[in-house]
């Protein structure tokens, strides 16, 4: 520690533009988070050269309304994962609150009441599942498990299994057609995304979030209320899992317990894809936007080259992998870089 | 101090090195690590190996350990070159004692001790009977209190530093490298192991001793080898060099000897503690601390000094009461000390100080975040001011940070990552700042810079708690020292009285 | 100390490891006094027999958890092996081939799993994530989605019993006793452990962490195998749908047999509790006549209550570290080390 | 950072080609036919998984597909209501099939795909299983699953003649359609029989261990059960090896044999009807389905109405009496 070095500390204490300006690029920050657009460039090109129509606008609005339900349901996990945690009930609360919605429509037939009521079922079972995480301290990933067995099964018992449906023709119009022949769910995503990225880092409470996941020690000393923050993180995941299976109702122009269960896998795969950190305290919904569209592609490109359904498996395993592997060689390479 | 050196068992020159590190270069990423090492040890020498963090104390270890490969240069074990990796330095009969406990919490004491050889001899399984027979012995010869099946999980720091011992002398090897050995033990631990490490050396065994204690240093080593950026700077019989000598010899430079000057106390009150328990063995501690004055809290290892300080920053138990300048305190909740305007320096910098890796900046603002909010309820944050105060914050402690404030507080030195889990907490003047070994594991040079920086803190009224298993430390710079001992306050004394032999007897259940 | 003390305390101690006992004994009490057909040996025969799949599973996922890994792959390995034990290229082989090679398909399986794990950085959640796509998918492929019945000779191993007692009980009391065995008694049982409970100490002894890491995944792998040679032929049949979900149920038992999640802590013993309490509360409902999604949530609250009693558990050993002095990062669970750390 | 890029590309490049080479094969099965397409037209199908029965019922789709010439693009969603969604909806608008053929993984979500088809002018064709709203659905032939139930009923009401019959019921997943039908058709019939007597019903959800676990459980709870009603052919090998394992697998005339009927009529009944270890299989006329579907589109495409627009095919009964006469005409037993 020279003392040339201590003052280039000084130096920097003058709040300039572009000082400011090193200091972002200088971390890891939204030129990573960019990181994996390449592959899915990559990716797109390799696939419309090998398929007809996969460029087409209609099929794009198809891959973009068809990703519709899992990238809504991945920004709740993301900011989960953000916390070093993850959430397996995820697929479960969306036939929950789907069901739950659903059946006030198709009863009462009032639209609001049964979007509020899905919206509370998924919220109220995240902040359940949060309080058990963060209050109890209990390892996440036993206990969304323990509320993916109780939920899906709770649903499944009180609609007798049965699918309720229909729901009426104004609400299935949602995910079918829009603005500029967009369907109103896809800019619903775009919406949400645009808001939980700002949430994520030019709030307080996305701050938080990170800090969770980077340090909890550290965050509590600093005095950031971890359970309070721990527990909303659930909270706010099980309110976009209700959000995710409104518009798969509305999809499907009806809703069963089980609908959301094949979905967690895309979910969770998506987020990892897209480059955030398992163990916490790194990512960003721009990396989790990219993993959704990537899988959307894949699948999309792959059932239009009429890619038998378990070859489409072996593929999407294979790409979860090696994006997640390209993602730990670097951070591999860093962890020795700051050893040294 | 340095008047009672051990001037017996100078190595004769005609012992073959146990232990030879033949101009040794390694670098990380382009960094130099250390750069043309050299220097031996042999039987029956303990050489002290000192040096400022990240001068390649724990470079030159690992090396020699095998778990780090030189890039030029060539370490050799009585004669033998070694080959790369961990195996080679434990065949050749080099055993290390690592600082940070290298223990399996979950496995028994004896399997621990064994973990290289727990297959029984002659059979193809592993057997309790045998690694309790074969850890025994080991263990009363460090003189441990706890059997060969106690689970590592129980056992306190001192007893697994035993451990870690214990499962160097079971190879029973020819050299041993000790790094930092006492550096979290209490008096009574480091006189047991000073003593074992002694009983080595009059063994013949060949004893490299890393440590930041300069005391054990003069006590236990013959020869010091200095480091300083990676080179050798000194290697000459201890008794050639005095304490002051060693300093500037770690630093390059000469320090500004002893301590800053305090100025006196005001008069009113800033902190009073009464009654104050952790639900644990800590209870019944009552003391106040008047605005500006600095109060050290001295004791044992495990005599309770850290509990008292998460008690009070509402981190542990809520038994007892906490006045912040007259006006009570919520107990068990941190929030409410930060609001009193308390702040909490931890002994645990790299899991509690900051994070490691998100930017610097993130960690100097999180303390209050909200003043860096253009609106507080929907807490939405503004780059610019957050900027500005981080920068603020960073130039107040003197923060070197080479790569900006946006890089990952991992990639600062130990001193510098100590400065910003200080830095975070000056956002407003603390009314009381609670440190918990604040100068632990860090080098001359930032250990003064942050001296300076509690005194002057406490000049402006700041109240301080200090924490601080270095004895002379608490002395120098503390108004009074209240003395732990057995999760109680035995006795506050005032600067005139206490001494080190004063603050001994109290913290050892002597009477004032 | 005196002999008295160390059984004394080696008792305790059991009591403490495997608290699941007494609750599987109520259990089996309470269902016993309520339907008389319950408490009769065939039914006992019955649980064991449908228990044996899943505890030889789970003793292999016990050791992939006990490095503080996972394996979410378990169901599809289920599922690729039965595919393969039905596959063409060996149908028509003499019997004790056809198993080892399943077997040893399964262990490739586990292999690929654990290489992943540890060269790479990908958490274990990860590739198994990925693998179990994969593994899926190529059962998928061999099988075409068929259903494929299973010549006689392959059934025996699902069916058949030797001295009254069923083949599987057999092989799953065998793996058991030998899961138990190289977990406690050979060095890589120890090594899995110590891997599990601290990683950087492992590395810092020069334990060979990745051949462990490898090992431990590769038994699974090669269980799991074993798992669907008993299952398979007990439905004397492949089906396209065998082993979803099974991954989950497999976890649950380890969990639920008081193994944690962190790695480090566990028994094959509580595994083998935890399988048969899953099985038993199972045999039950449908005695009791009830809704089978009735299953879904009972298990569900059963595995909630046992992490909650675990993490009580943890807390305890936890505090005791921190009053003497050190602390070090929390294992409970991060969120309330101003408690436990 | 920029070996994270290089590394991303790394991955992504490999794997695209792993891709390629994925299906470089099965491309040139199924994808050539939509390249070819340009006059030939082109049936989109979408099933909701593959099993036996579903495999022959691909079957015939693709060979009444043949013979009226045209070319058929395969898709199967396993079971997840969605994906299905997805792949009609990639059938209509990318591939521009003219005409799509499902079926439905769920009878009421598979609504919000037939509107879209109407909305495309695409005729959709449902098979197997029932779609709940009608309207926006050219042609449907399914099974009669109460009519199933009724006749396993009616072979249950003749052998009761002989002996009082007590019953284990099997009934298949709850959320679906056809195995509430072939349960509550079974059921209805024997209301009020003083001969038979249901004593356990045990929900399987389709899941053949869940058949397994579930019989042997009754026959233990129950061991007089001497009749089994097993809703579909695929679940027999689960409730067969529940019986050996019981000793209670038993040829008919045996004293131990225990009556068993099925519906379906795969390889599985057939085989057991041979052995005579199975007393009845409805068998569901899959061959009907291909035919009487193509045949509709071919009149949907040339404009014109289909009528009936809903078929629903009886299952013919094969049993011990009738099978040297009819066994022929059940799929099971013709591969």
């Amino acid at each position: 520690m020279e003392p040339s070095a201590a003052i280039s500390a000084a130096t920097t204490a003058q709040p300039g533009r572009l000082a400011r300006l090193r200091d972002r690029t200088r971390h890891v920050g939204w030129l990573a988070d960019l990181a994996m657009l390449p592959a899915l460039i990559v990716l797109i090109l390799v696939l419309s050269t090998m398929t007809d129509g996969l460029l087409t606008s209609s099929n794009l609005i198809n891959v973009l309304s068809q990703s519709a339900v899992v990238a809504i349901a991945a920004i709740g996990a993301t900011f989960v994962i953000l916390t070093g945690g993850i959430d397996l009930s995820t697929g479960s609360v969306i036939g929950a609150s789907g069901v739950a919605s659903a059946w006030i429509i198709t009863s009462s037939g009032n639209l609001a009441a049964g979007i509020a009521v899905g919206l509370f079922t998924g919220t109220m079972i995240g902040l359940v599942v949060g309080a058990v995480v963060a209050r109890l301290n209990v390892v996440p990933f036993a206990v969304t498990l323990a509320a993916l067995y109780v939920v899906s099964g709770g649903t499944t018992l009180l609609s007798h299994g049965k699918t309720i449906a229909p729901v009426p023709m104004g609400f299935i119009r949602f995910s079918i057609d829009g603005p500029g022949g967009i369907p109103y769910a896809v800019w619903l995503v775009v919406l949400l995304y645009v808001i939980a990225q700002v949430v994520l880092t030019r709030t307080a409470w996305g701050r938080r979030v990170v800090h969770v996941g980077a340090s909890i020690e550290v965050a509590r000393i600093s005095g950031v209320n971890v359970v309070r923050t721990g527990t909303s993180v659930y909270a706010v995941a099980g309110f976009f899992s209700a959000i995710a299976g409104l518009v798969l109702t509305s999809g499907l122009a009806g809703a069963g317990a089980s609908m959301g269960n094949p979905l967690l896998l895309n979910i969770v795969g998506a987020v990892v894809l897209g480059g955030t950190r398992l163990s916490g305290g790194r990512g960003s919904l721009l990396r989790t936007g990219i993993g959704v569209l990537f899988l959307g592609f894949l699948s999309n490109g792959m059932s239009l080259l009429g890619l038998q359904s378990y070859d489409q498996l072996i593929v999407t395993g294979a790409f979860i992998f090696l994006a997640a592997s390209a993602d730990g060689l670097f951070r591999w390479r860093r962890r020795r870089a700051v050893r040294g | 101090m340095f008047e009672h050196l051990h001037h017996d068992g100078e190595p004769t020159a005609r012992q073959p090195a146990v232990i030879a590190v033949g101009n040794v270069s390694k670098s990380f990423g382009g960094i130099s690590a250390v750069d043309g090492v050299s220097f031996t040890v042999s039987g029956g020498e303990v050489v002290a190996l000192v040096g400022e963090n990240g001068a390649g104390k724990s470079t030159i270890k690992n090396i020699i350990g095998g778990t780090l490969r030189p890039d030029s240069g060539h370490v050799s074990f009585g004669g033998a070159p070694a080959v790369e990796g961990v195996g080679s330095a434990k065949h050749s009969g080099v055993a290390t004692v690592h600082q940070e406990t290298s223990l399996f919490p979950d496995l028994t004491v004896a399997e621990n001790i064994l973990i290289d050889r727990l297959r029984s001899p002659g059979r193809a399984t592993v057997r309790a009977g045998h690694l309790r027979r074969a850890a025994t012995p080991v263990l009363q010869r460090v003189g441990a209190g706890f059997g060969p099946e106690a689970i590592v999980r129980d056992l306190s720091a001192g007893q697994r530093q035993l451990v870690e011992i214990a499962k160097a002398l079971a190879a029973d090897p020819h050299a041993i490298v000790f790094d930092e050995p006492t550096a979290s033990l209490n008096l009574v631990e480091r006189e047991l192991i000073m003593g074992i490490v002694e009983q080595l050396r009059a063994d013949g065994v060949a004893v490299l001793y890393i440590s930041h204690y300069l005391e054990e240093i003069a006590r236990l080593s013959q020869r010091v080898v200095v480091l300083r950026d990676g080179r050798v700077v000194a290697d000459r019989p201890t008794g050639e060099v005095d304490r002051a000598r060693l300093e500037s010899l770690m630093v390059g430079r000469e320090l500004a000897q002893g301590y800053p000057p305090l100025a006196p106390p005001r008069d009113a009150k800033a902190l009073s503690v009464l009654d104050l328990g952790d639900g644990g063995r800590v209870s019944g501690v009552s003391f106040d601390i008047a605005e500006g004055e600095i109060f050290g809290l001295a004791g044992l290892m495990g005599s309770g000094r850290t509990e008292v300080a998460r008690a009070i920053f509402g981190l542990a138990g809520d038994i007892g009461r906490v006045e912040v300048s007259g006006r009570q305190l919520r107990r068990g909740s941190v929030r409410a000390c930060i609001d009193a305007e308390m702040a909490f320096v931890t002994e645990d910098r790299r899991h509690e100080g900051l994070f490691l890796d998100r930017p610097i900046r993130e960690s100097l603002s999180i303390v209050d975040l909200d003043s860096v909010c253009r609106s507080r309820r929907i807490g939405w944050l503004d780059g610019g001011s957050e900027h500005r105060l981080t920068h603020e914050l960073a130039s107040k402690v003197h923060l070197v940070a080479r790569g900006g404030l946006g890089a990952d507080g991992g990639s600062l030195s130990g001193g510098n990552q100590q400065k910003v889990a200080i830095g975070k907490w000056l956002v407003k003047r603390p009314r009381l700042i609670i440190l918990d070994e604040p100068t632990r594991g860090i080098d001359v040079g930032a250990k003064a810079e942050i001296y300076r920086l509690l005194v002057d803190l406490a000049r402006s009224g700041t109240s301080i708690l200090l924490i601080s298993s270095e004895m002379e430390e608490v002395l120098g710079l503390s108004h009074r020292v209240g003395v732990m001992h057995d999760g109680r306050l035995a006795g506050i004394l005032d600067r005139s009285q206490a001494t080190q032999e004063s603050v001994i007897r109290l913290a050892t259940g002597g009477a004032p | 100390m005196n002999p008295a003390t160390v059984v004394h305390g080696r008792l305790r101690a059991g009591v403490r490891r495997e608290p699941l006992l007494p609750v599987l004994v109520i259990l089996l009490l309470a269902l016993a006094a309520s339907f008389q057909e319950f408490a009769t040996v065939a039914n006992f025969r019955n649980i064991a027999v449908q228990a044996s799949p899943l505890i030889i599973a789970a003793v292999g996922m016990t050791y992939v958890i006990m490095t503080a890994g996972i394996d979410l792959s378990v169901g599809s390995m289920l599922f690729l092996a039965a595919a393969i034990e039905s596959s063409q290229a060996i149908v028509g082989l003499p019997t004790a081939l056809v198993f080892a090679a399943v077997c040893a398909a399964g262990a490739l399986m586990g292999l690929l799993n654990g290489v992943a794990v540890a060269f790479t950085q990908v958490p274990a959640l990860i590739v198994t994530l990925a693998t179990m796509q994969v593994f899926r998918g190529a059962g998928g492929h061999i099988t075409g989605q068929q259903n494929i019945n299973l010549p006689a000779n392959l059934l025996g191993i699902g069916t058949g019993s030797l001295l009254g007692v069923p083949t599987p009980v057999l092989l799953a009391v065998a793996v058991a006793l030998a899961g138990g065995f190289v977990f406690s008694r050979t060095t890589f049982g120890r090594y899995v452990q110590a891997v599990g409970s601290s990683p950087d100490a492992a590395a810092n002894a020069g334990l060979p962490v990745r051949s462990v890491l490898v090992g431990a995944y590769a038994l699974a792998g090669l269980l799991a195998a074993v798992a669907s040679l008993t299952q398979t032929a007990r439905l004397g049949a492949v089906q396209p749908s065998i082993g979803q979900g099974y991954e989950l149920t497999v976890i649950t038992a380890v969990v639920l047999g008081g193994t944690t999640l962190f790695g480090g802590r566990g028994s094959i013993g509580g595994t083998v509790l935890g399988a048969l309490v899953l099985t038993t509360v199972q045999t039950g409902l449908v005695f009791s006549g009830a809704s089978p999604y009735i299953f879904d949530i009972v298990r569900g609250s059963v595995l909630l209550a046992a992490v909650l009693a675990a993490g009580a558990r943890w807390r305890n050993l936890a505090h005791a570290v921190r009053l003497t002095g050190r602390r070090r990062p929390s294992r409970d669970g991060p969120y309330n080390s101003a408690t436990s750390a | 950072m920029n070996r994270f890029g290089v590394a991303r590309y790394v991955a992504a490049v490999a794997v695209a080609s792993l891709t390629l080479a994925g299906c470089g094969s099965s491309a040139s099965s199924d994808g050539s036919d939509a390249a070819t397409s340009a006059k030939k037209r082109t049936i989109g199908v979408s099933f909701d998984l593959l099993n036996a029965i579903r495999q022959a019922e691909k079957a015939s789709i693709q060979k009444a597909a043949e013979a009226a010439g045209y070319s058929v693009v395969f898709d199967v969603a396993d079971q997840d209501a969605q994906k299905q969604a997805s792949q009609i909806q990639d059938l209509i608008q990318t591939k521009k099939v003219d005409a799509v053929i499902v079926i439905a993984q769920d009878g009421q979500q598979i609504a919000s795909s037939a509107s879209l088809a109407k909305a495309r002018k695409v005729p959709f064709l449902a098979i197997d299983r029932a779609v709940a709203d009608q309207q926006n659905v050219t042609f449907q032939i399914t099974g009669d699953p109460v009519a199933d139930g009724k006749a396993v009923a009616d072979e249950f009401l003749a052998a009761a003649k002989t002996k009082p019959l007590k019953v284990l019921e099997l009934v298949g997943g709850l959320t679906d359609q056809n195995a509430i039908g072939r349960r509550d058709g079974f059921n209805a019939a024997l209301a009020g029989q003083p001969n038979i007597t249901i004593v356990s019903q045990v929900p399987t959800d389709w899941n053949p261990t869940q058949a397994l676990d579930g019989t042997s459980n009754a026959l233990q709870k129950d061991p007089t059960i001497n009749a089994i009603y097993i809703p579909s052919d695929f679940l027999l090998p689960s409730v067969q090896s529940a019986l050996t394992a019981a000793k209670k697998l038993a040829p008919i005339g045996d004293p131990k044999h225990i009556f068993m009927v099925t519906i379906d009529g795969d390889q599985n009944g057939c085989k057991a009807m041979q052995a005579k270890t199975l007393d009845a299989d409805i068998a569901t006329p899959v061959e009907e389905f291909g035919k009487q579907a193509i045949a509709a589109v071919t009149t949907a495409v040339g404009g014109k109405p289909v009528d009936p627009k809903t078929v629903q095919a009886k299952g013919l009964t094969l049993n011990q009496a009738n099978f040297a006469t009819t066994s022929s005409q059940v799929w099971g037993c013709a591969s």
